[in-house]
């Protein structure tokens, strides 16, 4: 009986930060898509996916919104407007509602043959998972690690930004200083 | 009666991080040759967090006012979080999930984006500042940190914490994964800003804390959560590498002492540590640490994941 | 209360997934926002795979959804990578007058 | 150790070289050599004294202003200057009227700034040429120029917390030496 | 319309100093990297030079902290020189105050650079000196027994004797241990190599005196280059170091106080006994007969100083600390103008700071040896 508790629980604080996401200005926006994943990974616990709810977690909630938080920060953009005139979120609106619409109607006319009810908590998901991921899709997960690994190069080759004589430091050259380099010198007479 | 649990777990921790207190005080003012009271000393932090609490609150101008009282709430629940999950004993854990070890990496990486969001709800630009500073100083370090807990994960083969520290019968996991245990350390040292891994406090305000702006019952929560922060380091160092309540050798005698004296004991080594490198070294610049961080820790845990891999195929399949 | 089939998880995700799509059109002037609820559409797609694949009891709904989590993290970034380096260049975001490669 | 006592051959040597022209005239007191110098030729005269072989003053060791209250040219600018490789020092003294801007020697020597800043500030002798000439010292809402002999020890006003207005105000009052 | 403005950051910090004085510093700051750095002083200024024009020279004298530079040029005008006996007091005193002040910049360096604490076990030092110059001369601070003429009063029985043991047998050790603590230390050095270089040209330049000068190796030092009282008889060492940075100007002080350990030893020696009279009737001309006719009541009594004007400059512990005295002939001083080392040396930080990361400022300023008091009279 909690269970379904919890669900409609995490259910509507999803709809509404994923709501929120769209209608509040730049930082809070991102603030409530950290919230919408939060929720999301609890929704997947739920189902018994532990891997995937902590890989959501430590992927977006941890290091991409923080990646997400820099943008309005770091750049101060000054937001001038908060909503776009009527007009036009008025016509996003009934997109989306008609999109909404035409899901839910598929969902309507397909009954559910399939049982509901099953044993959701797999043994140890992760070593299910495991086992599939690294035997039937071991390519896919290598071209996995290639798309990643592509767009680390990418982006900081885009991000190489030198310029401004910044002094750097060697730090072996630092090292090798040592407190025998000062000479104890007499001032004799005129010479310099 | 998980909330029984729960509440006896906070009062722990608040004693624990009371006493934690009063010892790093009394060892630094030791080290600088100065004394503080012996007695009072230790109701000093309670008198202290009294006082804070009647403060007065001051919240910034801006819109962020609902986030600058929320957040050290969720930054002070992403550490004590974790703490559900760490066996002191035998049996005597929260939630022992199979997946414990993900779940702290995921609490881990919650409580440093809590971090930038707390920089940037109080709204001023030396907070944001520091803020940004000590994340980029966390994330460098991070990453091979958290290598380091999958070697971990795969020489004890499951994620269970309680099943890691059982794995580490016969040897503890700091001899054969030494280099990952220095890496953790460090790591450790990183997050509870213990010099030399720290944002070094250059006296002017130009990069201080990101939790300046946090006035009583916010600074509360995030000066409490530093020192529970150093108490769940501690811990975690010492189930993942430190073989959480097993005894060092099979000696009747060590048997004799109940286990969680021995996690107690390994956690205050670690405390002390952290402790004394507060007053033993200058910072390292800025730079030179995020370097440190990328270029030199993550390559070699990443070696060392591989290496640790290739053992175990070998160890366990026989074949090379 | 009923238990909580499949039906009331697809339902959720079509729900975030058009308020996703209805995000992109409504910010359609803020760069930003359109990332936000192009990755708010990215995770409804990802819920509505899992809970596919936990109601049938078969992985391979799980490992898509490593999948997808993988090229969402790797489009973004490298989204928003260019989307520093425009504003740099340009000193403005506006949507309107990123017209360069129109020709 | 080169005692100062050379000054006096250093003294024989302004007049032989270029220096006689610019210097209206020099005397040595106390083992300290001063030139007087006017304010157009001042510039001239440092630029000669810090390149010339024999004299190579390097370091400009400081800026002072004297206000001599009852004669004509009313305040005095010593330039004190230092030379390390022939350890020996100078004096070159220009005499300035209230109110009259003289060239700044920040083109030769560019410690000056700061210097001319704080004459500036104590006495109201401006100097023209220099990058940035505002108060260095006293604070802003402060419009007198302290070291002047006719300014009183005390200053002009006093300030005290007002009743009425709440507010810090300030009421001039005689000064009293 | 989103307008989105990328612009350095300008900071606005409150920077302290060693000696605990403040001046405000604004930052133009691109994310870690310095562009451009502002000081504004002004905070300490109590108008030392408007007071000394008020009061006589006896009172003028005990303003000032480091009365040294004025009580030469002082004498200079009269023409009086003080006794063998009070020079070499004199000089012991100044010496122990050179001691004291590099102490507090070498700690404070360590400061910057993230531990402090050496900065305890340096107060604990400067406790003892504090004490030396309380005995000698009554105030804890600066040796305020300075008078023109000579020395208030000579100093007490046995605290020549306790001053040598303290500082071989402590004091060096001391020194000993902070050199094997810090000096040899990897993350010290990692602070401190090649941050805050200043080439020997830019240190002339800029009008850098003192250890900051022979740091970045310039040969020049006023009391072997123009010596005062009885340094020329006393033979010590300078030491010069070669890159001019923040480590250099660390290594130069640690060694400064060396030898001025061996200058007070050597003074122990080589002290008379002789009765230190302070003014020493054959000395002095005809003119300044009004003077002399002290020579028989106390000192601290109004005295006339002849018309003129005279700059003397002592080699104070942070640089050159220079007096300007123009007299008129009464009993107060026509114009004093102070010259403090700490005034050309903070106008050179922004050049100093340019390009350097934040961190860095307080290791730069520190070891700059900047005392905001000194800056700003």
């Amino acid at each position: 009986m909690n269970e379904a508790l919890v669900f409609y629980v995490l259910a509507t604080f999803s709809i509404i930060s994923a709501v929120m996401v769209v209608f509040s200005c730049a930082v809070n926006s991102v603030l409530f898509l950290i919230m919408v994943f939060i929720s999301v990974s609890g929704l997947f616990l739920l189902l018994g996916a532990e891997f995937l709810a902590m890989m959501l977690l430590i992927i977006y909630a941890g290091a991409f919104a923080v990646l997400l938080l820099m943008l309005p920060l770091m750049l101060n953009i000054k937001e001038t407007y908060q909503h776009t005139a009527v007009k036009c979120s008025a016509f996003g609106v009934t997109v989306g509602l008609l999109l909404f619409s035409c899901l839910a109607f598929v969902l309507k006319v397909k009954p559910q043959r399939l049982e509901n009810d099953v044993s959701l908590a797999v043994a140890n998901n992760v070593k299910a998972l495991g086992e599939v991921l690294y035997t039937d899709y071991a390519y896919l997960f290598q071209l996995c690690g290639m798309v990643l690994f592509v767009a680390i190069v990418g982006v900081i080759m885009l991000m190489i930004r030198n310029g401004m004589e910044i002094k750097e430091h060697k730090i072996a050259g630092q090292i090798i200083r040592s407190a025998d380099e000062i000479e104890l010198k007499q001032l004799t007479d005129g010479e310099k | 009666m998980i909330i029984s649990e729960i509440i006896i777990l906070l009062s722990a921790l608040f004693a624990a991080s009371v006493l934690l207190i009063y010892v790093e005080r009394k060892l630094i003012a030791a080290v600088r040759l100065k004394k503080i009271a012996r007695v009072y000393g230790l109701m000093q932090p309670i008198a202290d967090a009294f006082k804070l609490f009647f403060n007065e609150t001051i919240l910034p101008r801006g819109k962020t006012q609902v986030a600058f009282m929320l957040l050290p709430v969720l930054f002070f629940t992403s550490i004590v979080a974790c703490w559900a999950v760490i066996p002191v004993d035998e049996g005597v854990v929260l939630a022992d999930i199979n997946a414990g070890a993900l779940f702290l990496v995921a609490m881990f990486f919650l409580s440093i984006c809590l971090i930038v969001v707390i920089g940037w709800a109080s709204d001023s630009k030396y907070a944001m500042f520091g803020a940004l500073h000590s994340v980029a100083m966390m994330v460098a370090y991070e990453l091979s940190a958290m290598l380091a807990i999958v070697c971990v994960l795969i020489s004890s083969g499951s994620m269970r914490l309680s099943d890691i520290v059982n794995a580490q019968a016969e040897m503890w996991y700091c001899l054969p994964h030494f280099p990952m245990f220095v890496v953790f350390f460090i790591y450790a040292l990183v997050r509870t800003n213990c010099p030399p891994f720290r944002m070094s406090e250059s006296g002017n305000i130009s990069d201080g804390e990101y939790s300046i702006e946090y006035t009583s019952v916010g600074y509360i929560f995030i000066a409490f959560a530093r020192y529970v922060n150093m108490l769940l380091m501690s811990a975690v160092i010492t189930v993942f590498f430190l073989g959480g309540w097993l005894p060092p050798f099979e000696v009747e005698l060590f048997l004799l002492i109940p286990s969680v004296i021995w996690f107690g004991l390994k956690m205050s080594l670690c405390l002390l540590i952290f402790i004394f490198t507060k007053t033993a070294f200058p910072i390292y610049r800025y730079d030179n640490l995020v370097q440190f961080g990328w270029k030199m820790f993550l390559p070699f845990s990443l070696v060392w994941v591989i290496a640790a891999a290739g053992y175990t195929l070998v160890s366990a399949t026989g074949k090379f | 209360m009923l238990s909580i089939g499949l039906n009331h998880y697809l339902l959720l995700s079509a729900f975030l997934f058009a308020t996703g799509a209805c995000g992109v059109f409504i910010n359609h002037k803020n760069i930003t926002a359109m990332l936000l609820s192009v990755e708010l559409m990215l995770v409804s797609v990802s819920l509505n795979l899992v809970a596919f694949s936990c109601f049938h009891n078969d992985l391979t709904g799980q490992v898509f959804a490593v999948f997808i989590l993988v090229a969402a993290v790797a489009e973004a970034v490298v989204g928003i990578a260019v989307f520093i380096i425009y504003f740099l260049n340009h000193k403005s975001i506006e949507a309107e007058n990123m017209s360069g490669l129109k020709g | 150790m080169i005692d100062k006592g050379n000054i006096n051959e250093l003294a024989e040597l302004v007049p032989i070289t270029s220096l006689r022209n610019l210097v209206s005239d020099f005397k040595v007191t106390k083992g300290e050599l001063f030139l007087n110098v006017k304010a157009d030729s001042l510039v001239k005269t440092i630029t000669f004294l810090k390149d010339d072989v024999n004299f190579q003053f390097e370091q400009l060791i400081d800026i002072c202003g004297v206000d001599y209250l009852n004669r004509e040219p009313r305040f005095d600018v010593v330039y004190h200057l230092l030379s390390i490789s022939l350890n020996q020092r100078i004096c070159v003294v220009v005499q300035v009227a209230d109110k009259t801007p003289i060239p700044s020697a920040v083109s030769v020597y560019e410690t000056a700034e700061w210097y001319e800043r704080e004459v500036w500030d104590m006495y109201g002798i401006s100097f023209f040429g220099n990058p940035d000439m505002c108060k260095i010292l006293t604070e802003s809402s402060f419009n007198d120029y302290p070291l002047r002999k006719d300014y009183p020890l005390n200053g002009s006003v006093k300030w005290s917390y007002d009743e009425k207005e709440q507010r810090l105000t300030a009421k001039s009052v005689d000064g009293i030496i | 319309m989103v307008r989105a403005v990328l612009k350095n950051s300008t900071l606005n910090t409150m920077q302290q100093t060693a000696g605990g004085g403040f001046f405000r510093l604004v930052l133009e700051v691109d994310g870690e990297n310095i562009l451009k750095a502002t000081p504004h002083i002004g905070f300490s200024h109590f108008g030392i030079e408007k007071l000394i024009e008020n009061k006589s020279y006896i009172n003028a004298v005990s303003l000032l902290n480091q009365e040294y530079a004025l009580v030469l040029a002082i004498e200079k005008l009269l023409k009086i020189k003080p006794s063998k006996r009070a020079a070499y007091i004199r000089v012991l005193l100044a010496e122990l105050s050179r001691i004291m002040s590099h102490l507090q910049t070498v700690v404070s360096i360590a400061e910057g650079a993230g531990n402090s604490t050496p900065s305890y076990y340096g107060a604990a030092v400067q406790e003892k000196i504090m004490e030396f110059l309380e005995l000698a001369g009554g105030s804890r601070l600066h040796a305020n027994c300075l008078r023109v003429g000579g020395v208030y009063n000579d100093l007490s029985y046995g605290l020549m004797e306790d001053i040598v043991k303290w500082l071989k047998k402590d004091f060096l050790c001391f020194l000993d241990n902070i050199d094997e603590k810090l000096t040899e230390d990897r993350i010290f050095k990692q602070r401190t190599v090649g941050i805050g270089t200043v080439s020997s040209e830019n240190a002339i330049e800029w009008g850098f005196s003192g250890a900051n000068l022979r740091a970045s190796g310039s040969l020049w030092d006023l009391r072997k280059a123009q010596p005062y009282d009885v340094y020329d008889e006393l033979d010590f060492e300078i030491p010069i170091g070669k890159y001019g940075d923040c480590y250099s100007r660390y290594l130069v002080r640690m060694a400064e106080m060396r030898q001025s350990v061996n200058i007070i030893l050597q003074i122990i020696e080589k002290i008379p006994e002789d009765f230190m009279i302070i003014l020493d009737d054959t000395v002095a001309t005809d003119n300044e007969k009004t003077v002399l006719s002290h020579s028989s009541k106390n000192i601290d009594e109004d005295y006339n100083v002849p018309a003129g004007q005279c700059y003397e400059s002592t080699e104070a512990p942070s640089g050159e600390f220079g007096a300007y005295l123009v007299s008129d002939g009464s009993n107060r001083a026509y114009r004093c103008k102070i010259r403090t080392p700490s005034f050309a040396h903070l106008q050179a930080v922004p050049h100093v700071l340019k390009g350097n990361k934040i961190e860095d400022i307080n290791t730069i300023i520190s070891s700059l040896g900047i005392e905001a008091g000194e800056v700003d009279r």
